[in-house]
């Protein structure tokens, strides 16, 4: 055979195998959707669900997969930022920043059954934080930390360092730098890694069974007080996400329009992930154009 | 002169700021280390209890075959060998690993070294929006779609480890995908450059200059790619049968460490032997991401020094 | 100056809710129901109906399976804890210190794949198919086709109750496939050839055929007379006697609108309605009316 | 005939110093900088004249870069590098741990080899560093911003865009900006490493001209491998060899009449 014939086979052949990469998707993408968007109706999204009746819709849990992303990008931005710096900035090469990396990535590679269990007996119970949003979010943040730290610092060291020696060169202190050029200039990165993260985050179920709860109390979306329990703002209720309301209908559902609601939010979750993607694109090139152009 | 020298030995400002930057990005990194070893002590502490507190010997548990927690053998010990899951969780990661293994390559070459346009416009989103299907839907659709499929083909129920398989390989595709991706992207051009020069074809400059140079971050994405294989839980429970037996084939229903602790854990008691042997399989979910953590490390290490 | 803003506003945020969640919450009183997953469907509705009916008062339903139900109840860290098992029947459990309220029977049923044409079974012979002894529908008259056991998972209390009705001394189930909930073991039956498993009675439906046994059909009226001999109760346990909110939503589950209507609608079986009573050891007595 | 290191006697050295009547800007006694065991500086001392242009000339790997960015302490930044001897400013031995390194930096400024201005706007990365020192007030912050960038001469060109993000800016535009940032804080001393060397010669003759005209108000010391830049604008300059000043006097006598050998090789265009 030769060299010629080799390489346009072997091009063939990768261009077969992205191509049936592409067609999963599309049909994972494909059946989701046609099974799931019939089911859509203004009902669906406005109606709270039903425990064995037909005709449940998922506004809550829907509001509340939202509410929880939203809360536990708050915690877990801080920290995984913290940390990012830290590692890119502050750390010295020695065995203990390569303990705190093992441990970090060790974290990314917990199953997140495990994450959910741990924060079940640690929050819930020993912090008696009850089942609750901020269990769940903060078992969300466990989870999330290792991604998220990773992205941010990948975006931080991406930055060329002659940006941080010109700040040092003016006198800056390290913290000074990072926080006001590096990252700044990384942002198109970072917010592109932290809405990418969200997309798992808004998909996880195994770590929020046990934390934020399988229920979801009625919500009263004209009460914005956040001590009242039926406030949608109160981060110590109970709150069923769509991922796990996705699981609970398959597991022990009652209704008898189950598989349709079932199949219905699986649409709704992956087109928020899918929007989720393309806000990440729209927004890093949008920032990158500020930032680049006059 | 002393006044000079006063100037420029007076504190500014700036290093109680670095002070302060420098402790609070500590913190939040000893933070996420202190959360680390706190699952690490807690799940451990845990899983040990059935070995120290109720007298399960290690050998029993780990090549035991027996999985009845609650009931006692004809020798009255307790019935928690851990091997069918043990093997469970081995075989669907080694299968899936193999078989997303030429896909990931595959694309990750495509989008780095064929057609960097095409892949970042269409194979790059198509990877994105893979991770972000939660595991409750691949694990739907595994049971509506993947599982009557290999019912027709292969006879039987249809779970399985071959089930299981499928569906991990499409969960995992992404994660070794793009860290092939990044990998392939950091082989320096002018590599790819001189081989060009020297009149190789794209293949042989891919194959014998490119795939060289990034073995090692290879092998991590594919390692990388098994760890998260070895951890899903909620997906693969809903296909892989859960029968506690050592898989005789692809296609009978088999086991795996996240299934039988995710079905089985609110069904227990703390405190019992049924739960703490729960555990015990956390914990050896645990030390395996350790484990390929750890792998991923000194391959690194060795790609390095060579 | 934009970063810094971003973190104050961040801040304030987080505190505010923190203090409003910790602040005293005026006017409103909620307890937490853990527990069998089985019961959660029942539990939750009657919570909803109760909340709506009493403002201010919230009842908190999770799941998490029987046995988180009774430890989480034994170590008081929640209001009630349900279970479909008598808490004595859990090892570890201090079942004295916990307090017994039966809110409902719920009969369990054996469903086949609705291709398997057998329709009646024996007690004797259903408890062989999960002993592995009975391993093809020709064994019981139907079509030769294997039999896919599908079993609920190990302490499950459904598969406790079931097994301790069906199994006599010394029979053990087999070791097979085993599935966590009602639902997921319905869908599996309704889409895989011979295959057998059971589910309460509420997840009948019209994908799976739910067998007779002992030429009783699983209905409700059965239960009552005990002619349908597989039923269980669903507790709901309070560590030491029930107080406040807590014995006002026991009350409130056990009062007579709630039975004859609110149960039975989610498929459930009022113990009103029960002719005979179970012990602990399986003793069946007649009740005098 | 090229500089053969086996042929060249490293302790034969021409250093001249300053007499009374030219003041000292900065000064090294026997600096020494090691990165790890690798000792990249071999005892260097050299005076700088104020409100001169010294050039840094010599081969790749002479260390000469590494010798400036220990003159503003940069090579505290590096976790392996030690640098040991007397860095004298004002009499002050700024290479000591007790001496704030901030201070040093804002009054000893730098400009690396390729124009690295922050992504911000033309405004801003002037302002940035004055802000950050501490400067306040919208009026003294468009004053010096105005200043600095017509001492870099730049003002002419960017003033009406001010705000318009610094990255889009020519190289030469970009290299000026970088000046202009690092005078705005109106150090004494700018250290400059290579600033023209990724830029073209029309760029670089500006860069040029800024500097001689810089000259009047700050010491400048300036790397550079471009021998015609060290010979146009410095008024000294100082041949590096492997981690050696080999020579140091008048930059027309380095060029036209070098003492050592080894110079005069490297200045003639012997050199590899």
């Amino acid at each position: 055979m030769t060299p010629k014939k080799a390489d346009k086979i072997a091009v063939n052949v990768l261009y077969g195998l992205s191509g049936i990469i592409v067609l999963i998707l599309a049909s994972l993408l494909t059946y989701i959707l046609v099974r799931g968007v019939p089911q859509f109706s203004i009902e669906f999204f406005t109606q709270p669900a039903k425990t064995f009746e037909v005709g449940g819709g998922i506004i809550i849990q829907l509001y509340n997969s939202f509410y929880l992303l939203l809360l536990t990008l708050l915690i877990s931005t801080p920290v995984a930022m913290g940390a990012a710096i830290y590692l890119s900035v502050y750390a010295p090469q020695n065995s203990f920043t390569t303990f705190v990396r093992t441990a970090i990535e060790v974290l990314s590679s917990l199953p997140s059954i495990v994450v959910g269990l741990f924060g079940f007996l640690m929050f819930v119970v020993q912090f008696k934080l009850g089942f609750s949003i901020l269990s769940g979010a903060l078992a969300l943040m466990i989870f999330n930390l290792p991604l998220l730290t990773r992205t941010i610092e990948d975006s931080l060291t991406a930055i060329p360092s002659s940006q941080r020696e010109g700040g040092l060169a003016l006198g800056l202190s390290k913290w000074e730098t990072v926080t006001r050029i590096i990252l700044p200039a990384a942002m198109p990165g970072i917010i592109t890694g932290v809405i990418l993260s969200a997309g798992r985050i808004f998909g996880e179920a195994a770590a929020l069974i046990y934390t934020a709860g399988q229920s979801a109390p009625a919500l009263d979306f004209t009460n914005w007080n956040p001590m009242s329990i039926t406030s949608p703002l109160n981060i110590m209720r109970p709150a069923e996400t769509l991922a796990v309301h996705i699981w609970k209908i398959n597991s022990e559902g009652l209704m008898p329009d189950g598989p349709d609601v079932s199949a219905g939010a699986s649409a709704v979750l992956i087109l928020a992930v899918l929007s989720f993607n393309l806000l990440a694109r729209y927004l890093g090139k949008k920032i990158q154009k500020k930032i680049t152009s006059a | 002169m002393e006044e000079t020298v006063q100037h420029f030995k007076k504190r500014s400002p700036k290093r109680k700021q670095e002070r302060f930057g420098k402790t609070i990005s500590l913190v939040a990194t000893i933070f996420i280390v202190s959360i680390v070893f706190s699952i690490l002590f807690f799940v451990a502490s845990r899983g040990l209890r059935t070995f120290t507190e109720h007298g399960v010997s290690a050998i029993d548990f780990f090549a035991g075959t027996a999985w009845r927690p609650g009931e006692v053998s004809d020798a009255g010990e307790p019935l928690v060998g851990a091997f069918p899951m043990i093997a469970g969780s081995f075989l669907v990661t080694i299968f899936s690993a193999l078989l997303a293994t030429p896909f990931a390559l595959g694309a990750a070459i495509f989008m780095t070294e064929i057609s960097p346009k095409t892949g970042k416009k269409y194979l790059q989103p198509v990877i994105e929006l893979l991770v972000g299907i939660p595991s409750v839907v691949y694990g739907f659709i595994g049971l509506t779609v993947i599982v009557p499929f290999i019912r027709q083909i292969f006879g039987g129920t249809g779970f399985g480890v071959l089930a299981a398989t499928l569906v991990l390989f499409v969960m995992i595709l992404p994660t070794t995908t793009s860290m092939a991706v990044d990998t392939l992207n950091a082989v320096p051009r002018y590599y790819r450059e001189a081989s060009f020069a020297m009149g190789a074809t794209r293949w042989q400059t891919i194959y014998k200059v490119v795939l060289r140079a990034a073995s090692p971050g290879l092998l991590t994405a594919v390692i990388f790619g098994m760890a998260r294989a070895f951890g899903e839980a909620l997906a693969v429970q809903m296909v892989i049968g859960n029968a506690a037996l050592v898989p005789d084939s692809l296609t009978t229903p088999a086991s795996t460490l996240t299934s039988i602790l995710t079905m089985n854990m609110g069904n227990t008691v703390l405190g019992t032997l049924e739960n703490d042997v729960l555990w015990s399989l956390a914990t050896i979910l645990l030390f395996m991401s350790l484990f390929f953590n750890i792998l991923t490390r000194w391959i690194g290490k060795k790609g390095a020094m060579k | 100056m934009k970063l810094k803003r971003m973190i104050t506003t961040t801040t304030i945020t987080i505190a505010g809710l923190f203090l409003g969640a910790c602040g005293p919450v005026v006017e409103q009183e909620s307890i937490t129901v853990v527990g069998s997953t089985a019961m959660q469907p029942l539990v939750e509705a009657a919570g909803e109906q109760f909340s709506s009916e009493n403002l201010g008062k919230y009842i908190n339903v999770q799941g998490g399976g029987s046995g988180t139900g009774l430890s989480q109840i034994s170590a008081g860290a929640v209001d009630i804890g349900n279970s479909d098992v008598f808490a004595e029947q859990k090892d570890e459990i201090d079942a004295s210190k916990l307090e017994d309220h039966l809110v409902a029977v719920v009969g369990i049923g054996p469903i086949v794949n609705p291709e398997v044409d057998v329709d009646d079974v024996s007690l004797d012979e259903l408890a062989k198919i999960f002993t592995g002894e009975i391993t093809n529908w020709s064994e019981l008259g139907g079509k030769d086709r294997k039999i896919v056991v599908i079993n609920r998972a190990s302490g499950s209390g459904t598969r406790g109750a079931f097994e301790s009705i069906i199994f006599q001394e010394g029979q053990k189930s087999m070791i097979t496939q085993e599935q966590e909930a009602n639902g997921t073991v319905r869908s599996i039956v309704s889409s895989t050839p011979g295959t057998i498993s059971y589910v309460a009675f509420p997840y009948f439906d019209d994908s799976i055929k739910a067998l007779h046994v002992n030429g009783f059909e699983p209905v409700d009226e059965n239960v009552y007379t005990n002619d349908w001999v597989i039923w269980a109760y669903q507790h709901m346990y309070t560590n030491g006697e029930a107080e406040g909110l807590t014995k006002e939503f026991i009350d409130y589950m056990l009062s007579d609108t709630t039975q004859e209507n609110l149960v039975p609608r989610v498929g459930y079986i009022p113990v009103s309605k029960m002719e005979v009573e179970r012990d602990l050891d399986g003793n069946v007595t007649d009740i005098e009316k | 005939m090229a500089v053969n290191p086996e042929e060249t006697d490293l302790n034969k050295k021409h250093i001249v110093t300053l007499n009374e009547k030219e003041p000292l800007a900065i000064s090294t006694k026997d600096l020494h900088v090691y990165y790890g065991k690798f000792e990249a500086i071999k005892g260097v001392s050299l005076e700088f004249e104020k409100n001169k242009i010294t050039s840094l000339i010599g081969p790749s790997g002479s260390a000469k870069s590494t010798y400036l960015r220990s003159l503003n302490r940069m090579n505290d930044e590096i976790s392996s590098a030690k640098v040991t001897g007397e860095i004298l400013y004002k009499n002050v031995n700024i290479n000591d741990p007790e001496v704030d390194v901030y201070t040093t930096r804002k009054q000893i400024g730098m400009v690396f080899q390729s124009p690295n201005p922050f992504s911000k706007s033309i405004y801003e990365n002037i302002a940035f560093g004055l802000k950050r020192h501490g400067v306040k007030g919208k009026e003294t912050l468009d004053k010096a911003v105005e200043t600095s960038l017509k001492q870099a001469a730049l003002w002419d060109q960017v003033k009406d865009k001010l705000n318009q993000s610094a990255l889009a800016l020519s190289g030469g535009q970009q290299q000026r900006l970088c000046i202009a940032r690092a005078i705005a804080l109106k150090p004494e001393i700018l250290l400059l490493d290579e600033p023209a060397s990724a830029l073209d010669p029309i760029s670089t003759s500006q860069v040029e001209e800024t500097l001689i005209e810089l000259k009047e108000n700050y010491t400048i010391i300036i790397v550079t491998h471009n021998m015609q830049q060290a010979s146009r604008i410095s008024d000294r300059t100082a041949f590096f060899y492997l981690g050696h000043v080999l020579e140091y006097d008048e930059t027309r006598k380095i060029f036209t009449n070098p003492t050592i050998q080894a110079t005069e090789d490297y200045v003639s265009g012997h050199y590899g």
